[in-house]
């Protein structure tokens, strides 16, 4: 392990089986082979260490603060450790001590003086409706300020699942007409970490590999880090024997949710969300929603809102009742429709009948 | 359309739709056939015991002597991938609870490697089944679009169910929804198909039992 | 002559009731009825699946009484039945089927294909895709009185020989007495022993009977061909002669369709139920067995088996009188393996041996090979049996095969080797 | 307060919820594909690990393979980035490695099968920079 | 001297959400007329109609990430109201009472010391002086005021360092561009340097406490709730061998370790608040004590109460009590009456909404609606017409006058209602810093009832969390209600108000339920009673009319003043935006010129 990272490191008293520690147990998390820890420590220490800290401007929208709170949680790397020792957050509207005018100004100089280098960070959603008139800053509308910093951006991070997807604005009956960065902006590499918000270690993590290695890192289908996305909730969770043994909590306090098992029943939507909650855990490993006995939302995923109730077991149908009774009326009257038809004929063919004789046997 | 908005429109709407023109179906296709009606006998009938439309119901159930040995495939296949497909719909966990939410009657379970089990067992054997009528001259010369047709419609719900379990092919989710998309259209052509058996057999068995009864055969 | 298509498929339509539709829904293909087939066991043909000799009825039912095989119908996607299809299924619906049952008994979703075969056969006979060998015995039910053109004079022969035989008088037309008794022409032609056996035993039991001139023939071509007008006809001429005489009871002689036409359609025919009694031959020796009156002066040696004949049996409901008479008079009686309702038609029934083609009678040799193997296999040179037509098709088997076995009627061994 | 005195007895039963009913089965497997991993180390002289982490084992599980496993001569803890602890198993070859976080919880959890664990062995850049200290110690004596 | 001009502060930072300023000053600098607008919308309220109201709190807690957890609890607790007002014998299990409490509690200590140090600290603290301070005087000095373990000089001189290796860099990050060296910072440059040091420290010291939602919730920001109860079952097996071999870890989160956990935190917390925030807030307070005549809001304060000794239904168990003080009078403490449509309304004369039977109306909640109305400027704009609507933010009143809510409402109340702790509190901090009563109702006085808040709760903590755990010992381990659960066990039609007292203030949240599915939900939330904008009466909203006591700006290019003000009340405006009508269609066709 040599390289200038490393050698940065040692000078500021962090060792090599720290380091080493490090990525054994950052594979771990990424889902990755054990084997895959050895090489991301020799990449990660080989990786030129800069002379000055990029820039990192993050524009919040139809937002609730959430994912900025979020971040704050990071053990490893904190946020503070980011601000001071790898990136410098150039704006930053929960953070940042100036305000208005002098706040603008900051973002335009940051803007300028990186142009092309900086990297985006979104959270929330855009609205569209009323001319973008539902969220302005500074007198500007969220889409128009969107563009104009993803003009001069190296790439952009949709941080949490109102920018990523469009979350909660977005959820039926999106009244104000909210999207998501991906929907706007076409022309940038765009790394969606979807959650509500997202597990910290995970905004961090992606940050320092997009920092280290300056490539945005493997991404699925719906643009989310695979080494963090790439599987279910349910595949890592550790009640998963339980569902495998037909095992199920029935309610938020009997003997099951007591023995910590399955949470299918109770609504959870561990088997189609894709996150790492089951393995990074939550606030410092300390538990994850699971744990804590409420089935998982599945709030990395697009439209988790509208998927049909968060106590409703995935097996189970959104509202057949009233489609049922009427479909059972429409066929009961179909059926009493034809049974008079076939009353009808039958009767008609009857009175068609003429007895029959010898004669009626040859043609 | 991303995967998640599949499942959820296949288990709302999609779900709601199906089970709709079930129904619908269903009591359409009875009312249809049972208006038709029957003459009453006017014959004095002979009375003995076992002969009856109700003891039919359950006795055909049961193989007459020597048909096993005549045709095991039917029988043995047949058995097999009956009761692995009433072992899977009623007795897998997550379909409990969706009977449940549907209808608020619920019973235990089966632990899932036993309904993995199952489900291997039931999609071999209607593999078998599946050759058998490929092979056997009687079955090959009945059958119909229709029958290739329903059996395919019948083997899915399977197929995609336990790879959805297991993880295969493609992910859960999208798994999960096809599962269901294609218990869905099972359910959407069943009442007008062959596989409306499942409803009519009563009545047929009732009826057989009932006019060969009345002459005191029981049959 | 006016036998037309149209009078055929309206002929269905009239007959086609609920337990049609529950069937033709419920069939899954599982050719199961083939295996119980014995025309199809025989020949290994796949086109002789009991199921599939009813594709016209079934065509008919859904294009007639179904919203969807309406809608199908419109775009051409299920064609109507023609008359040239209709011909073709002649052989399927007459020939290949002795309306024996056996299917019915195997179909794991219970349909009754018997039932329903004799309902295409109402569409059949109209739509003059009958075989001319049935029309021809019809024909001569009604004109002359019996399938065989037989007229009274023949019968008051057999009559007279009777009683010469036995010394006793055989009464004719007389009112007031017990039993009508029934002969079918095949008796009257072949086996006249039969009336010398019922004498003598009648007699013992202190029985009175009568015969009627103008109702002695039991048979009913008419339901064989599948003319329910017919069929009411004929068996009307035994009604009123019986309710005429006042007897209590009619009996049915040893012949199946004459018994199924008697005793169960017959009602139904001329809707009403009469007012008196249809009783087998069997039932009523099964009685006076019971009651001590048929004491055996010795038994019969050989070993034999029994044939039960279809339409008395499994289609009769006349399931356990003939066992214990045939162990009363034989010594060596051996039970085969599918015998009371399980048991193989002899390949002639449902007026299939009427039909005097060489196809058909090819075919029917074909499908005795099942009755030859039971007697093989069970060793045996003796069979008994009790219905006439059945006897019939079973010695024109033997003759086929030169098989050198002898074949009884069971009221006859009874009455030779009745205690005097 | 101490939570140590809590006696508090929610089960009526005799069993634990992670006694014989928690156990998946998952666990008996890994013995077979741990002896594979010590065959390959003999032959090629290969370590391998497997990050428990990464399977579907309930606590009663890794309870069980660490019992299973038992506990060999060595054991060695690494105060670094929070504690870690390597352990020897009965069967030489196999070490039983947890990593801590500063706060104590546990943050990965891996089998090595190795002659000596990765972490444990000194890296030549730090023993470069340790004779350098020495050296200057000697200097400091001077 | 200055023109009379009108300085507009857009963003307002530090806070959460979007919020603009808009201020006139005459000649000599001062506030002649504030308006406070909110300026972003989600229509949440709207999202929520038809949906089941069991789901409804993960949709309420998204209003809001910083205040995470108090939307979630007060939408929880109106279908709970719902419930108990249908079936009075509805109730929710004692421990999940304690647990809640025990949530909220974290909830308060996390957010009012995070807002202390990185919200509203650099409104006082200029972290450029602090690269001119001693280091060991710095010591000295916060030796002198406490005695928290990081005091030693190395200490302050690695801080420092880290400051200056950062300043000298020049890159500032989120410290650019902010009013350094303006007059108004008065802190020594040792002041300064304890105050960055610790800034620093609390980041850290954050992240441990909110474990405390992490065992009970699952997770932080936005922990999980349930109706009934709470989501995590109580996994204490003291019978089971293997749960004691893997040291107390069992089925859920709240197992021996879990528990373990939630007693270090009550203890950390406890530690900072009185080693850290309550020294540094008076040492801070003490330059500052001219703010003590500046941003009264009017006198009026209001607090619905929270922190149920027995449940919620039994206000006088209330730990924070319920109640109104009118015009600075504290004492009398008026109560509050929820079902009365006169009491608590809404008013949308100056807001971007509509009302059926005219704007001028003020609305209950219960009844309340709400049509977009968008009729300001089109984007991008300079400056909002004032006069008319300027705001996406209602404005709530109490029998038609504005109410302040927040730390300063509830210490008020607590002390008028004669709390012993609070009282003491309150006289020691007057007394320390030599300020009269009259004080209190200002800025420095918002900002210093926050700080004897904490302090209050967090000892307060520590029993709630002892009576957990003695009912756990006695065998009492239930913690959900699982009657009721099922929506059709419902009556057909319910309503309900969920109250909370979030630390920002006052919240309620108001839902009316039919066949099982919100039919109308309404939050009026603390920042909506603070920063609403002028009513039908023209009655300023308490933003507004703090900023219009006694502000005068040094420079209006740098309003460090509004900021220092409008920070006191540590602005949350996501949640303050307030949306329900569906009657959408019409929004599609407003074209704003």
């Amino acid at each position: 392990m040599q390289g200038p990272l490393i050698d940065t490191l040692a000078r500021r008293g962090v060792t090599r089986r720290t380091f080493f520690k490090y990525c054994a147990t950052l594979a771990s998390l990424m889902a990755l082979p054990p084997s895959a820890g050895r090489a991301m420590a020799e990449a990660m220490a080989a990786a030129p260490a800069a002379s000055r800290r990029p820039s990192v401007i993050w524009l919040p929208f139809q937002e609730c603060t959430g994912c900025t709170e979020s971040i704050t949680r990071s053990h490893s790397p904190s946020i503070e450790g980011l601000i001071f020792d790898a990136i410098s957050l150039d704006y930053q509207e929960t953070l940042m001590a100036a305000a208005g005018h002098q706040a603008e100004e900051a973002l335009h100089h940051a803007m300028k003086e990186n142009e092309g280098k900086y990297l985006l960070i979104v959270d929330g959603s855009i609205p569209l409706g009323l001319d973008g008139a539902y969220s302005c800053i500074a007198g500007k509308t969220n889409l128009e300020a969107l563009k104009e910093a993803a003009k001069g951006a190296a790439a952009i991070v949709a941080m949490g699942s109102c920018a990523a997807f469009g979350g909660i604005p977005k959820a039926n009956p999106n009244p104000t007409g909210a999207v998501s960065v991906s929907d706007i902006i076409k022309d940038k590499p765009i790394i969606n970490i979807p959650g509500c918000p997202p597990i910290p270690v995970v905004m961090t993590g992606v940050l320092a590999h997009y920092l280290t290695f300056g490539t945005v890192p493997e991404l699925d289908k719906l643009g989310r880090p695979k080494a963090f996305y790439g599987e279910t909730i349910h595949d890592r969770c550790y009640r998963r024997p339980f569902y495998d043994q037909g095992k199920f909590a029935k309610t938020f306090d009997d003997e099951g949710a007591r023995k910590g098992w399955c949470l299918f029943e109770l609504g959870c939507k561990g088997p189609v969300t894709y996150n790492a909650c089951a393995t990074v855990k939550w606030n410092a490993g300390t538990s994850w929603p699971v744990e804590s006995g409420h089935g998982c939302l599945g709030c990395s995923e697009p439209d988790f809102w509208d998927g049909g109730g968060f106590y409703r077991a995935l097996s189970r149908p959104a509202d057949p009742l009233k489609m049922a009774a009427t479909a059972a009326a429409v066929g009961a009257a179909a059926g009493v429709a034809i049974t008079f038809a076939n009353r009808a004929k039958k009767s008609s063919a009857k009175a068609a009948h003429e007895t029959v004789t010898l004669a009626d046997l040859e043609k | 359309m991303n995967e998640m908005q599949f499942l959820t429109w296949v288990r709302g709407p999609g779900l709601d739709i199906a089970i709709g023109i079930f129904l619908l179906g269903v009591l359409w296709r009875l009312i249809e056939i049972y208006s038709l009606g029957r003459k009453v006998d006017v014959a004095p009938g002979r009375h003995r015991d076992g002969a009856s439309g109700l003891h039919t119901v359950f006795r055909r159930s049961v193989p007459p002597p020597g048909m096993i040995k005549r045709s095991p495939v039917t029988y043995i296949g047949g058995y097999v991938f009956h009761i692995g497909l009433a072992i899977i719909v009623f007795l897998f966990e997550p379909h409990i609870i969706l009977i449940r939410d549907l209808t608020g009657l619920s019973w235990p379970g089966l632990p899932s490697q036993v309904i993995d089990l199952v489900s291997v067992i039931t999609l071999g054997a209607m593999l078998v089944v599946l050759a058998d009528r490929i092979k056997n001259p009687v079955k090959r010369y009945l059958s119909t679009f229709a029958d290739w047709f329903t059996w395919t419609l019948t083997f899915l719900p399977v197929l995609t169910g336990w790879m959805a379990v297991q993880h295969l092919l493609l992910p859960y989710t999208t798994m999960l929804a096809l599962h269901i998309l294609s218990v869905e259209l099972l359910l959407i052509v069943l009442p007008f198909t062959k596989l409306f058996h499942a409803f009519t057999v009563f009545g047929s068995r009732w009826y057989l039992g009932k006019i060969n009864g009345h002459r005191g055969v029981p049959v | 002559m006016s036998a037309s298509l149209q009078k055929g498929i309206n002929a269905l339509k009239e007959v086609i009731d609920a337990p049609v539709a529950s069937y033709f829904n419920s069939c899954v293909h599982c050719g199961l009825c083939a295996e119980a087939c014995l025309f199809h066991l025989e020949t290994g043909d796949p086109k002789y699946t009991p199921i599939h000799k009813l594709e016209p009825l079934r065509r008919v039912y859904e294009q007639e009484y179904t919203l969807l095989g309406r809608l199908k119908k419109m775009v051409g996607l299920s064609k109507a039945v023609t008359d040239d299809e209709l011909e073709e299924w002649k052989e399927l619906v007459y020939d290949s089927c002795t309306m024996c049952g056996r299917c019915s008994m195997v179909c794991p979703v219970g349909n009754d294909i018997v039932y329903m075969v004799r309902k295409l056969r109402e569409g059949m006979a109209v739509s003059g895709h009958a075989p001319d060998g049935i029309k021809g015995a019809t024909k001569r039910t009604v004109e002359i009185g019996g399938p065989m053109g037989l007229k009274w004079p023949a019968v008051a022969n057999v009559i007279k020989k009777a009683e010469a035989a036995t010394g006793e008088t055989i009464n004719v037309d007389k009112p007031g007495v017990d039993y009508l008794v029934l002969l079918s022409s095949m008796e009257i032609v072949n086996y006249p022993e039969y009336l010398e056996a019922l004498v003598k035993i009648f007699k013992k039991a202190g029985i009175t009977f009568t015969l009627a001139s103008d109702a002695f023939e039991a048979t009913n071509a008419g339901m064989q061909i599948g003319a329910s007008d017919i069929a009411k006809v004929i068996v009307s001429r035994i009604i009123n002669s019986a309710e005429k005489l006042g007897v209590k009871y009619v009996l049915s002689p040893e012949c199946g369709h004459a018994y199924m036409a008697i005793r169960w359609e017959g009602p139904n025919l001329i809707g009403r139920p009469y007012k008196f009694e249809v009783r087998h031959v069997l039932e009523v020796l099964e009685e006076l067995r019971q009651k001590g009156v048929l004491k055996m002066k010795d038994k019969f040696k050989e070993p034999l088996i029994l044939h039960d004949p279809c339409q008395i049996v499994r289609r009769g409901g006349v399931l356990e009188a003939p066992e214990p008479l045939v162990q009363t008079v034989a010594e060596n009686y051996i039970p085969i393996v599918d015998k009371q309702k399980w048991n193989w038609c002899c390949g002639g029934g449902g007026g299939a041996s009427a039909i005097h083609t060489e196809e058909a009678e090819a075919l029917r040799a074909k499908a005795f090979r099942i009755k030859k193997r039971q007697i093989e296999e069970n060793g045996v040179n003796t069979m008994v049996t009790f219905c006439a037509n059945c006897r019939i098709v079973i010695e024109e088997g033997f003759d086929h095969y030169e098989m050198n076995t002898q074949l009884l009627g069971l009221t006859e061994l009874l009455a030779e080797h009745l205690e005097d | 307060m101490s939570l140590e005195d809590i006696r508090v007895v929610v089960d009526a039963g005799e069993s634990s919820p992670y006694q014989a009913d928690a156990l998946s089965g998952n666990a008996p497997v890994l013995l077979r594909e741990l002896a594979e991993h010590v065959r390959q180390l003999m032959a090629a002289g290969e370590p391998t690990a497997i990050d428990l982490n990464a399977l579907p084992l309930t606590p009663a599980d890794l309870d069980w393979l660490k019992a299973t496993l038992g506990e060999g001569e060595i054991s060695v803890t690494l105060h670094s980035d929070g504690e870690s602890t390597l352990a020897e198993t009965a069967c030489p070859g196999v070490w039983w490695v947890t990593h801590h976080n500063e706060s104590g919880h546990v943050v990965s959890r891996f089998i090595e099968v190795a002659f000596v664990p990765e972490l444990v062995k000194a890296h030549p850049e730090d023993v470069k920079t340790g004779l350098e200290y020495l050296e200057s110690l000697i200097f400091d004596l001077s | 001297m200055n023109a009379p001009q009108r300085i507009v502060v857009d963003p307002v930072t530090r806070i959460e959400g979007h919020l603009r300023i808009e201020a006139e000053t005459d000649a000599s600098g001062k506030i002649t007329r504030a308006s406070s607008a909110g300026t972003m919308v989600r229509g949440i309220e709207i999202i929520l109609r038809g949906r089941d109201p069991r789901d409804a709190w993960a949709f309420a807690q998204r209003i809001c990430g910083v205040c995470t957890l108090v939307h979630g609890m007060a939408s929880i607790r109106s279908v709970e109201d719902a419930l108990h007002r249908a079936i009075p014998s509805y109730s929710i299990p004692r421990n999940a009472e304690i647990i809640r409490n025990l949530m909220i509690g974290a909830q308060y200590v996390h957010d009012h010391v995070m807002h202390f140090y990185h919200l509203h600290a650099l409104d006082w603290v200029d972290v450029v002086s602090a690269l001119k301070a001693d280091p060991k005087a710095t010591s000295s000095l916060a030796q002198s005021i406490s005695n928290y373990s990081k005091s030693s000089p190395g200490y302050f001189a690695d801080v420092q360092k880290k400051v200056k290796t950062f300043v000298e860099q020049g890159q500032l990050g989120i410290f650019a561009n902010a009013y350094w060296g303006h007059p108004a910072y008065k802190l020594p440059p040792e002041a300064n340097l304890m105050a960055v040091a610790h800034y620093l420290e609390a980041l850290a010291w954050q992240r441990d406490v909110v474990k405390l939602h992490a065992i009970f919730g699952g997770k932080n920001p936005h922990p999980n709730f349930v109706v009934g109860g709470t989501p995590s079952a109580i996994s204490v097996h003291s019978s089971s061998g293997a749960a004691k071999a893997r040291g107390g870890q069992d089925g859920t989160a709240v197992n021996m370790v879990g528990l373990q956990t939630v007693q270090t935190v009550i203890k950390q917390m406890k530690d900072f608040v009185d080693q850290v925030y309550i020294p540094d807030l008076l040492a801070i307070a003490s330059f500052y004590k001219d703010w003590g005549a500046i941003g009264s809001s009017g006198g009026n304060y209001l607090s619905f109460g929270d922190m149920p000794e027995k449940d919620i239904w039994t206000p006088d168990s209330f730990l924070i009590p319920r109640g109104v003080i009118l015009d600075g009078d504290i004492s009398k403490v008026h109560p509050i009456n929820m079902d009365d449509d006169n009491e608590i309304q809404e008013f949308v004369s100056h807001a971007w909404y509509k009302y059926k039977d005219g704007d001028d109306k003020g609305l209950h909640p219960w009844k309340g609606e709400t049509e977009f109305n968008y009729t300001g400027p089109k984007p991008p704009y300079e400056q909002l017409d004032v006069d008319q609507k300027y705001s996406w933010l209602k404005s709530p009143r109490w029998k038609g006058k504005p109410m302040e809510v927040g730390p300063l409402a509830r210490a008020l109340i607590m002390y008028a209602t004669g709390n012993k702790q609070m009282k003491e509190l309150v006289d020691y901090t007057l007394k320390t810093l030599d300020v009269p009563v009259a004080a209190l109702f200002s800025t420095l006085g918002r900002t210093a009832a926050r700080g004897l808040e904490s302090k209050v709760i967090a000892d307060a903590m520590q029993g709630m969390f002892d009576s957990l755990i003695a009912n756990i010992k006695a065998g009492d381990v239930k913690t959900f209600n699982e009657q009721y659960w099922d929506p059709a066990s419902w009556p057909k039609s319910m309503k309900g108000v969920g109250l909370m007292e979030a630390p920002r203030g006052g919240l309620s949240h108001w839902m009316v339920i039919e066949d099982g599915r919100i039919d109308n939900y309404q939050a009026i939330v603390p920042s909506t009673w603070n920063a609403g904008p002028r009513d039908t009466a023209g009655n300023s909203g308490p933003y507004e009319a703090s900023l219009q006591h006694n502000h005068v700006l040094h420079d209006p290019k740098q309003p460090l003043e509004i900021l220092r003000t409008i920070h006191s009340y540590d602005p949350c405006l996501a949640c303050a935006v307030h949306v329900t009508d569906p009657e959408g269609e019409e929004l599609i066709q407003v074209k704003v010129k």
